[in-house]
């Protein structure tokens, strides 16, 4: 079994599907010549790999990269295009909300649009909330639209081959602070399907809902409790949309209480969604009121101190499960 | 190099029934009232859609606007399924989703309509850019109007086409109004086609209403691109003989500024420069508006017969299963 | 006591303000002249009223629409722009999230950003989905804004002067099929302020919260149920964010029932945030499950009877709260 | 006209200092590690920022960019403040919200920065919308980099501040690169200033290192611009000595190139000049050098003796109550 951060892993994936497909290709700011040489970083190595004409390096731009995917896209090829950070996501959103996730409807099924939005995510890098805004509720109300966001380099890499093999627009979410932690990724080849949580660590007291970097949290979280003799389950949605309502379910039936932790601010963040179908689907099931661990409602702060306040923490995580206890 | 005979036939055949086919629509929805929502014509302006359709090849791809009708019938697109379409039935081209709005015939390789003004640049340097990396021997045609050089996107795209050197034409219809407002109003420079120029593209301005012009400038920018010169803006002018939209007043557009542009009608100047080289007879004329009559009729009917979709049909074709 | 349409309502409201105010000034696209003449919609008449320094017609460019409210509200002014369809904010989108409502937070509140983006919004007019996309749950996600989404004339003018009144930037969103029906507005002058829910009608069976347009679906539905001799009490929420959850949670603690009725498509609507909150901290009043009477999970289509098809109508929310009773 | 003696050694003081500040945080981001987060430095472009900002009154509003140092210390921001923000401390000109990549000053009417490129130009459009709207004596600067040219925004502002006649200078930072990617790269066209025509506006390519030239191009534009004749694009061509950012390698970037390029530092080449001249002593040098030195050696002790942020501080300032 192979170590790599979550940047090579995806590294891989792009790798192995362009040579899999030629029709894959790959645009972006920076993604060929970067500013970054470390060879933790998810395209570095593609451009001396495969060229100018499948690695394309592309003018700050975001919306007309987006429109390149979609036009490629329904012109037979399968894009693969990165947005540096998810803020610039606003940019290219047009292209993506009003054209990649409705053009298919509009035209009755006639065309498809098979192209993969790479959005690097998360707070924690110091830049500032122009920089750091988890935007991934805004994708996950637009159908037509999947949403993937992984919390391990396996799950990344699986993940990552499938939405380039899908037909539909898939947006892909990394959050920059999994790039580098090395985990465990199969030496043979292997995809993940869409649309399926995973259950990162079984419990009966306590369904803990997450995804992205907050898995990491969840799971400190849990192991804290575990020594408190407090069993917690970890499900790790990996995709938002399609959501696996399925296992959500089964596991607030078997525990009765949830707690949803994402980065992303409170207010409008997709916790919501999993908790109107908890609401409405498991009710009965319930034996406590519903604690979110979420930013705050605020812009991501710069300053060191005011953006560790804001990304939520394992200490958080367990008050709130003993809130529900 | 002189244009083949039944290519200017197409023209004038593709122009009348464009005319035809939407002097019809603004029936069924004024007078009639039996289509639902907005209805955006091109009356004037389809020496702009005929002149450019009869220059491509099947493999050439369009990405056109709002307002479409004349694109489509000129590239060839069944009159029946566009009518089934606007009326919203189920045997529209999309099967009601779309509406007269975002029309996809992809049969035509007019692979996508965007309504969103600006959208559709750079979805047409997203297709040429699939012709440039398989080396297709086809370019990609993107309409686009005025207004829409208001928008980033346009800009952008713009910019990458240029860039890149892609095989994209990008056609300026210069009807001299982005809704109510006049050309000066929205765009501080006379020439849009010198905008070309920001791009290292060239920039042609041309008479619109002139389908023959039309042509030779396609024709044209359609060889460079082939050539691997890159993209070209073909700037088109012409004019919006109706309003907006069928629910428009036209308040704001001078009663004389219509009159004179009547006048220069893009169907009356092709049918006579046709005429008067003996390519066209009257006989010949009376049959292509027949033929285009009963087209329109055939398609009217289907339209009215065809059962509308049951509401559960909406939930289709979100996704590829 | 005045009958107007929502549009005239707002229209009211502009010109008072306007008048109040020499910084207002308003921008957008065909605004001042326009293809509509009708006396009915929000800006009529204004540009004769005011003049073209104060009612600006602008080319078409969401961006820099939005990016004139930025900048002109920073340098003093209270700009109040228009978007003309909901799915064109997608375009203003960066000017608006990563600007408006960011910039005071990133200059540690130097600076303000008191300005109005109104919103056009709302399905039943035929256009299909690159007109009609409602997507509230998108700027009700994004701290710095407040989201106000009016169901009455009599609360679109009082709310929408309270909204230009507001040093924060406030999003509106006006549902146009709610222009045109007469409601009572009063003569004299008035305000009201934002982050208040109304309740619309009182019961004492099962909480309906709802907003905007679909107020009216709500009240024929709890019409139809009283006739059965069920009673619901209708929240008008009025304001998104700023969120009252205190009428929310009073409501929901009387009743023990919740329904959420929008018209936005269903994953990720808004009604996942009242969920939560309901759920958090009024569980223990709970007697039944959610239900969510909502847009499907589709883009809106065109035809007439798929588009209606796609608006909840009064039928389903009374066969929703039949099902949690 | 010529340049008053007072303002051409504003001009070299600012420059100075802005050098200085900027080497400082070189060293405290790479050799002591003091400074969390990227870190964006314009050493070798000061003669903008020192040559506009001379060239301009109190009331004149500044929009600045991910690049801004250079500018706002030349405007006359207080070293002290802008270090503490960089650092993220209490004391900082943002209160730790900003650090170094949204500066905004409004002491010195720099209303923001913004790091999304291509922010800057639509939000300048509305700031002289707002002075043009109440008749106020003064203009808005914006600065931005070539790279940003590739937005759709970009062009929208312009568009619109060219339609409208606005008061704004658009100051293109044209140094050669948008992070690792070269001019030519990104843009289809060797003249950015060139594309001014394309909004009706004067387009100007002048030497950025040289900071009178950058001096002059900003008064004549400010002239037009309160005379009414509207914006204006001045293309300042110079170059970025260093990485994109502090933690680029420049592998990218010649040897030769760089090295070429600091034989042109626009500090040496203003003294010089005013050398030549006879304005500015070595005694002087020295003077303005460890005036410089002692500023930027208090602002780093400010910062550094100044307290964090309290956790909760980071709720606040969302909302105007
Ligand atoms: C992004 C966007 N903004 C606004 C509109 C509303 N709108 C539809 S057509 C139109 C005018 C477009 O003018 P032009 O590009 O000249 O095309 P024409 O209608 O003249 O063919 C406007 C503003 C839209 N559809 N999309
Ligand atoms: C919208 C957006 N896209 C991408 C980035 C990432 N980025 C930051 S600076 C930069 C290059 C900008 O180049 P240029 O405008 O020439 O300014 P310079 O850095 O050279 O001063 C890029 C791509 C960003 N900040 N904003
Ligand atoms: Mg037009
Ligand atoms: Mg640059």
């Amino acid at each position: 079994m192979q170590k790599l951060g979550m940047g090579q892993a995806i590294n891989q994936a792009l790798r192995e599907e362009m040579e899999r497909d030629f029709r894959v290709f790959l645009a972006g700011e920076g993604i060929g010549v970067g500013i970054h040489t470390s060879p933790l970083m998810p395209t570095t190595g593609l451009l001396d790999a495969f060229g100018p004409k499948r690695v394309k390096d592309t003018p700050v731009s975001e919306a007309v990269i987006a429109g390149l995917a979609v036009g490629a896209a329904a012109a037979g090829l399968r894009p693969v295009i990165e947005i540096m950070f998810n803020p610039f996501f606003t940019l290219a959103s047009d292209m993506i909300v009003n054209h990649a996730a409705k053009l298919r409807y509009l035209s009755g099924g006639k065309t498809a649009f098979p192209l993969v939005v790479r959005i690097k995510s998360g707070a924690g890098f110091g830049a500032g909330c122009q920089h750091s805004h988890n935007l991934e509720a805004w994708v996950a109300h637009c159908p037509g639209l999947k949403v993937v966001m992984p919390a391990t380099p396996r799950d990344a890499k699986g993940l990552l081959k499938s939405a380039i093999r899908d037909e539909n627009p898939v947006i892909f979410i990394e959050d920059m602070g999994l790039y580098f932690a090395p985990g465990d990724v199969p030496d043979e080849a292997y995809t993940i399907p869409l649309g399926k949580a995973d259950i990162k660590r079984s419990g009966t007291d306590v369904t803990l809902v997450t995804w992205s970097k907050m898995l990491g949290v969840s799971l400190q979280a849990a192991e804290q409790l575990a020594a408190q003799g407090i069993s917690v389950e970890v499900v790790d949605l990996r995709t938002l949309t399609p959501l696996d309502t399925d296992t959500l379910l089964a596991s607030v039936r078997k525990t009765g209480r949830l707690v949803v932790v994402h980065e992303a601010t409170r207010t409008g963040g997709f916790a919501g969604e999993i908790a109107a179908v908890v609401m409405e689907q498991a009710f009965a099931a319930l034996k406590a009121p519903l604690r979110r661990v979420t930013g705050p409602d605020i812009p991501v702060p710069a300053s060191p101190p005011l953006e560790q306040f804001y990304i939520p923490d394992a200490g958080q995580v367990v008050a709130a499960i003993k809130e529900i206890l | 190099m002189s244009i083949p005979k039944e290519r200017q036939m197409e023209m004038a055949r593709t122009m009348i029934l464009a005319r035809q086919f939407e002097e019809t629509l603004a029936d069924l929805v004024r007078q009639q009232g039996k289509i639902h929502g907005m209805m955006i014509l091109a009356t004037g302006q389809e020496a702009v859609g005929s002149g450019v359709c009869a220059a491509l090849s099947a493999n050439d791809i369009l990405i056109t606007n709002h307002r479409s009708h004349h694109h489509l019938l000129a590239r060839g697109a069944d009159p029946k399924a566009l009518m089934a379409e606007i009326f919203g039935k189920r045997t529209g081209c999309n099967k009601g989703k779309s509406g007269t709005l975002h029309l996809a015939v992809p049969e035509v390789n007019a692979l996508c309509t965007t309504t969103v003004v600006g959208g559709g640049p750079p979805i047409a340097v997203g297709a040429a850019f699939a012709q440039q990396y398989e080396n297709r021997e086809a370019v990609t045609v993107c309409f686009l109007g005025d207004g829409s050089t208001g928008e980033g996107s346009v800009h952008e795209a713009f910019n990458l086409a240029g860039l890149w050197r892609l095989p994209v034409l990008f056609v300026c219809e210069n009807n001299k109004y982005a809704a109510a407002q006049s050309y000066r109003e929205h765009t501080p420079v006379d020439s849009l086609a010198a905008r070309g120029a920001a791009y290292g593209m060239p920039g042609e301005s041309i008479d619109g209403n002139d389908a023959l012009a039309v042509f030779e400038a396609t024709r044209r920018a359609r060889a460079r691109a082939l050539a691997g010169e890159g993209p070209t803006l073909i700037e088109c002018l012409t004019y919006r003989w109706r309003g907006h939209g069928e629910t428009d007043h036209q308040l704001y557009q001078p009663a004389d500024e219509i009159a004179a542009w009547k006048k220069k009608c893009p169907i009356d100047r092709l049918v006579n420069t046709l005429r008067e080289a003996g390519a066209l007879g009257d006989a010949d004329l009376e049959a292509m508006r027949a033929t285009a009559a009963e087209a329109v009729a055939d398609a009217v009917r289907f339209a009215e017969e065809s059962p509308w979709p049951e509401p559960q049909e909406a939930l289709d074709d979100v996704w590829v299963a």
